[in-house]
């Protein structure tokens, strides 16, 4: 657990967080400012945290915020890194981070493409990634309501008799 | 030539056919029971074919089409000029050279139909298949070239013939026992059987060269695939293991060595082309020359026999 | 009309399609293919007078039925790719001078064929090498001239000292003659057959001289590249045919070492057949150019041709000679295939092309009929004369050679169906939608070339024929022939029988198909791909390093034109040390040594005598 | 479609529908969790070869698309173009309960509800997932209809192709479309 403790005092001191937590096992929770993204990645991909396991995104709707996750990860110490950050929701833009970790670039096209959040610098941010065709608000927003697209554009099957026929076909066109 | 070997050529395709496809239905069976199934009707076979040629097909352009008629008509002029226990339909036309060489028409119609598709798992399926004859041919032609300085014989029929009238004991796989190893090696590679089956690797590249196939196109090939089993097996029959003096014996031994193939093929995982490749220019070929020095300058096997 | 009077005219004919040619580039390019046509004729004609013998000045020529039959192979590749020339006339550098030079070398190869002595054979070969090597150079690089003019001088160079020993020994310039005084000194022989067969070696591209074939054939003009793979290469054949019954070598090797009946210097050449069959088919399977790649096989099928011409018997020579016109004929049209398609497309990089075959279907079938015969398929030409060389091995129990030749047959399936399904097959590129086929001018060559194999794979006895007669002269048993029928010791070939039961098949595959319900047409982009969407059809087509998992069995083996390259690095080096030494700037430091070497060789004189 | 449709076929269909109905060649479309149940079903236990079916590597030469569980938009769009690239007679067999009705993923923004919007369905095997037992019996069933004749949904998408093609762009916008990876 030593390396755990130095580890957490290093970031304590390098990064000045607002708040570090112990979530599972050899994890370490950092919430910074969103303007010390950038230099903590930095200091941690020095520090041996070479590999972006991935970018997500939380929807807090009540707080008017969304939270950036970046979880990172040490082949050399095994520890898991997650460091948070709140943006303000009403304007979602954010720096890319693809020049400390050119891998980002993909997951920052997918939170755009789920949560509408845009970063600043990479190019590709504006190709469909998974959704092809959307059509609608980002589709894992809070305020989107998934039951009411589905009924839209999805026809659900409306009476169970039909079923028993087994056949299928269109007996409804 | 006359009319007669005409009819004679088609009645032999209408019996082969009938005859391998049972034989293939069978099989099936066989390698079900290898792993403890209960596996499909001994006539799957037929009605997997009929039902091929009974959907519709898509084609991709001419040599599509061309390409597979050439196959199956190259084929089927092999298979009439294989000698089943002494019958010919065009007798004298049954040279070793002819028939192998032959037998590249089919499957280089095959491939350009395959490769006429456009897709590109077709091709790497011809070129799987294409380096995995180079692969296990050199080996077998090396023993048949000695078999032929041996017995001053190009003729499949000829050499069968030799062979009978000594029992076993007259049959060239035991005469040159690596020889006969080599062949029936090869005889796995040629029918594209498990461990040399992957230019069809259908998890793979989705069934390589027939990835494009469907309906009578499909259908064409399985046909075509029955007509070359019988011709790959009756060439290393004749060749090794004496032909038959009748058509029952022929049958037979027949019937026994295809299946051998099965069950080996049955148990055995797959090799990777160059795998195959390195493992036929390692084993087999180094056989095949000791075999051939063997035969060439001592005669034992040939002329120093009882 | 004697043989000189009509050299000079094809001459002068050369010489004046040069001005028509200046005047007018395209009148030119017709000018070369009326001439080649007559030359063809004229040839043809002169069957009856086989036998004369001729002189004009220091030149003698003899009219032999090997020279007829040499000469009709090198002019119909001549005549059939001269219609290729005046569509390529604005792409030429020099068209003039190509014109010029190409009938010029068309002449040379005539004159070489007939020549009844030594000194005409030489002139004659030197006029080809010089003429084709200046015509190489308008291609693509001028390296493949200086590869090709090297090689060829290396040749001609032994030539010359093993003419001139041959002479010294049995004091005649006359073929024959001069060869078969040399019976009483085998050594000399020997020295004298490695010597001029050199030249033929070299020519034919056999290892390790084969080098200059892939650069030559690769970057020469395309309208060059039929002649040179169907015609020129066939020289060195001429070569190697003169090596063993002019000279006749089974009898002064017979006292020498013999392997399965073979004298030891004829096995070891039959060895070098056998390696450049291996070689050239593995480097064909890894090219990536189209020309590089028919340049490959003109190596293996070379080497087919040296061994059964070495063979000498009834079989396998037969074989070997009649390769020689099937492979000419063949290489020739899958050449001009090729050459069509650059006309289109502006490229021979395989993975640069895709799906001709929906733009140009009559080369498609031009060069799908080729590659049959090259990889000796039956019904067509090539599968006879490989039956021939097959047959007169297995007689014969060469065990080893055999093996590379069934393995530069089996090989030969993978390296020709390369280019069909690259360029001709697979998907068609965006950029090659609107190609047209050639017009009926090129097309016209191809398909009576292809016509021609076909027909040597139906009618083979019509070549064999003239092939039993050139057996004849060269007084071994000719090889038996029934009526469509090749008759071996070991079995019979009846190729039209073979013929007429593949037309069988065919008719049954073909009235199966159409029985059936008619087939709906998709696009080549409507394949399977796993479901997902490929709008591109680059992207969908298979041809860059086609039999990769092969190739890497063995792209580490060493190459034979590093190994010239370090040997030429040496050579500058000692050069280099030379002039330091014996040059160093000054002059009379040079002509010291000059003198001191000078006194050497004539006190050495002196003392050995 | 309905049951009780008179049979009208000729006697070369009867004999050419025994073949289809012997010889029944799949092409999994291993959308969802339900591909996991095929295994069992194909390998020693239940051994689906007895029935003539086999699994086929590409949808040309494949009779039945299996489609094994839920169907994103995404998958449909494939799904689509895979069964338009089979060859008639073709059948489609829906799998598992969100085929049917789009199962637990019945809310879902990516999935779709009622597969036979779509494709023409011949035969649902419910369930989620549905075991082998219960898929032996389905394609006994499906064997036995096109025996009968009764499985005709191919000729219900050619009849029907407007209203098919109606509800696939209502939904997925557009069928076959470009994206970025293999451009």
């Amino acid at each position: 657990m030593n390396s755990m403790n130095s580890m957490i005092s290093d970031i304590k001191a390098a990064l000045s967080p607002l708040e570090t937590s112990e979530p599972a096992f050899r994890q370490i929770a950092a919430v910074v400012k969103p303007d010390g993204i950038h230099g903590a990645l930095a200091y941690l991909k020095n520090k041996g945290f070479t590999q972006l396991c991935i970018l997500t995104c939380i929807d807090w709707i009540e707080d008017s915020q969304f939270e950036l996750v970046y979880i990172l990860f040490s082949w050399t110490d095994g520890i898991h890194i997650q460091l948070r950050a709140r943006i303000d929701r009403e304007k979602p833009f954010f720096t890319t981070v693809t020049d400390i970790f050119p891998g980002a670039r993909y997951y920052e096209r997918e939170v755009h493409e789920f949560f509408g959040v845009e970063f600043c610098g990479n190019e590709d941010l504006y190709k469909p990634l998974f959704l092809e065709l959307w059509d609608d608000i980002p589709p894992l927003r809070k305020d989107f309501d998934p039951q009411a697209y589905s009924d839209s554009k999805f026809p659900m099957r409306e009476n169970a008799n039909e079923f028993l026929s087994m056949t299928g076909g269109g007996d409804d066109e | 030539m006359n009319a007669m070997n005409f009819v004679y050529g088609f009645l032999v395709l209408v019996a082969v056919f009938i005859f391998q496809t049972t034989l293939t239905g069978i099989n099936r069976k066989v390698t079900a029971r290898l792993q403890k199934r209960y596996g499909a009707r001994w006539y799957q076979q037929f009605l997997d074919i009929f039902k091929a040629m009974r959907k519709d097909s898509t084609s991709h352009g001419w040599v599509f089409d061309f390409g597979v008629i050439m196959a199956l008509g190259g084929i089927m002029a092999t298979v009439i000029f294989i000698p089943v226990a002494g019958f010919e339909a065009f007798p004298g036309l049954d040279n070793v050279f002819v028939i192998s060489y032959l037998l590249a028409v089919g499957m280089l119609g095959m491939a350009m139909s395959a490769a006429g598709s456009g897709n590109p798992w077709a091709s790497i399926g011809v070129a799987r298949a294409l380096t995995n004859m180079l692969a296990y041919d050199i080996p077998l032609m090396i023993v048949i070239f000695t078999m032929i300085f041996a017995f001053d014989s190009a003729s499949v029929g000829e050499l069968a013939a030799m062979q009978q009238g000594m029992g076993v004991l007259g049959w060239n796989a035991v005469r040159m026992p690596l020889g006969g190893i080599v062949a029936v090696i090869a005889l796995l590679g040629m029918l594209g059987k498990k461990p040399f089956d992957s230019f069809i690797a259908p998890a793979e590249i989705a069934s390589g060269p027939m990835v494009e196939y469907g309906g009578k196109h499909l259908g064409f090939m399985f046909i075509l695939h029955e007509f070359m089993t019988f011709i790959e097996v009756s060439l290393i029959l004749n060749l090794f293991f004496g032909g038959g003096a009748t058509i029952w014996e022929y049958m037979l031994k027949y019937a026994v060595l295809y299946t051998f193939t099965t069950i080996i093929s049955g148990v055995m995982p797959r090799f990777k082309i160059d795998q195959a490749v390195k493992y036929f220019y390692r084993v087999p070929l180094a056989m095949a020359v000791v075999q051939g020095l063997v035969v060439i300058f001592t005669g034992l096997g040939v002329k120093i026999w009882f | 009309m004697s043989i000189a009077v009509f050299l000079a005219i094809l001459i002068i004919l050369a010489a004046a399609s040069f001005f028509v040619t200046a005047a007018n580039k395209k009148a030119g390019g017709f000018a070369t293919v009326a001439v080649s046509l007559f030359a063809l004729a004229m040839v043809l004609s002169m069957k009856g007078s086989v036998g004369g013998e001729q002189s004009f000045m220091y030149l003698g020529f003899s009219i032999t039925t090997v020279g007829w039959y040499f000469s009709v192979v090198m002019l119909t590749a001549y005549s059939m790719t001269s219609f290729f020339n005046p569509f390529w006339m604005k792409k030429m550098i020099y068209p003039a001078g190509y014109n010029f030079l190409y009938l010029v070398s068309m002449a040379g190869t005539i004159g070489m064929f007939f020549a009844g002595d030594f000194i005409t054979l030489f002139i004659f070969w030197e006029t080809v090498v010089w003429s084709s090597a200046f015509i190489i150079q308008q291609g693509k690089s001028r390296k493949a001239s200086y590869v090709y003019y090297v090689l060829s001088a290396v040749g001609s160079m032994a030539t010359l000292f093993a003419i001139m020993l041959a002479y010294s020994v049995s004091g005649t310039f006359v073929i024959r003659d001069a060869f078969t005084g040399l019976a009483g000194s085998p050594g000399t022989a020997l020295v004298v057959f490695l010597a001029f067969i050199l030249s033929g070696l070299s020519k034919m591209g056999i290892f390790p001289f084969h080098v200059w074939l892939p650069e030559a054939h690769g970057s020469a003009p395309h309208t060059f590249s039929p002649v040179l793979s169907g015609g020129l290469v066939k020289m060195g054949a001429f070569i190697a045919f003169l090596s063993v019954t002019a000279f006749p070598a089974y009898e002064i090797f017979g006292d020498m070492l013999k392997i399965m009946g073979i004298p030891a210097p004829i096995y070891f050449l039959m060895l070098l057949g056998a390696l450049s069959i291996i070689i050239g088919t593995l480097m064909a399977i890894k090219q990536e150019d189209a020309k590089r790649l028919l340049a490959y096989s003109s190596v293996a099928n070379g080497g087919y041709i040296l061994i059964g011409i070495l063979m000498l018997d009834q079989v396998g020579f037969a074989g070997g000679m009649m390769h020689l016109m099937n492979h000419a004929l063949a290489s020739a049209a899958a050449f001009l295939a090729i050459a069509a398609v650059a006309y289109r497309t502006g490229t021979t990089k395989m993975s640069e092309m895709g799906g001709m075959i929906h733009r140009m279907p009559v080369t498609y079938l031009v060069y799908l009929i080729s590659i049959i015969s090259m990889a000796g398929i039956p019904p067509m030409g090539g599968f006879v004369s490989k039956w021939l060389v097959f047959q007169g091995l297995a007689d014969k129990g060469l065990l080893f050679i055999a093996a590379a030749a069934f393995f530069g047959s089996i090989g030969s399936f993978m390296y020709v169906f390369r280019p069909l399904s690259a360029v001709f097959l697979g998907q068609l590129f965006t950029r090659d939608k609107d190609v047209r086929e050639v017009g009926f001018f090129m097309m016209f060559p191809m398909v009576v070339l292809t016509l021609l194999t076909l027909a040597a794979g139906v009618f083979p006895n019509i070549i064999l024929r003239v092939v039993t007669e050139i057996q004849k002269s060269a007084g071994i048993e000719p090889v038996t022939l029934a009526r469509n029928t090749i008759v071996t010791t070991n079995g019979f070939l009846d190729a039209f029988r073979v013929f007429i039961v593949f037309g069988f098949g065919f008719a049954i595959a073909f009235v199966l198909f159409i029985v059936r319900r008619k087939s709906r047409k998709v696009g080549l982009m409507d394949t399977y791909t796993s479901a997902e969407f490929i709008h591109t059809p680059e992207l969908l087509h298979y041809s860059h390093s086609f039999y990769a998992p092969f190739e890497r069995l063995y792209d580490k083996a060493p190459d034979t034109m590093n190994m010239y390259k370090k040997i030429s690095a040496g050579i500058a080096e000692l050069g280099g040390l030379v002039e330091a030494v014996f040059y160093g700037g000054k002059p009379a430091k040079t002509i010291f040594w000059i003198m001191a070497a000078g006194m050497v060789f004539f006190l050495a004189g002196g003392v050995f005598r | 479609m309905v049951l009780d449709e008179k049979d009208n076929r000729s006697p070369w269909e009867k004999i050419g529908d025994y073949f289809s109905a012997n010889s029944v060649w799949m092409k999994w479309y291993c959308t969802g969790c339900g591909a996991i149940e095929m295994p069992p079903t194909m390998t020693s236990r239940f051994d689906m070869e007895r029935l003539g079916m086999g699994p086929m590597a590409t949808p040309r030469q494949a009779d039945v698309l299996l489609i094994t569980g839920y169907l994103s938009t995404k998958t449909l769009r494939r799904v689509i173009y895979s069964y338009e690239q089979m060859n008639s007679p073709r059948y489609v067999v829906g799998f598992g309960s969100c085929t049917v009705n789009g199962g637990i993923y019945y809310d879902s923004y990516a999935t779709i509800n009622r597969l036979d919007m779509y494709l023409p369905v011949d035969l649902y095997i419910a369930g989620c997932m549905p075991r082998p037992e219960a898929i032996m019996n389905g394609f006994a069933k499906l064997i036995d209809m096109i025996k009968k004749g009764e499985a005709r949904g191919w000729r219900h998408y050619q009849e029907n192709y407007e209203w098919y093609k109606k509800n696939q762009l209502d939904s997925l916008g557009e069928v076959i479309i470009k994206d970025e990876f293999h451009e």
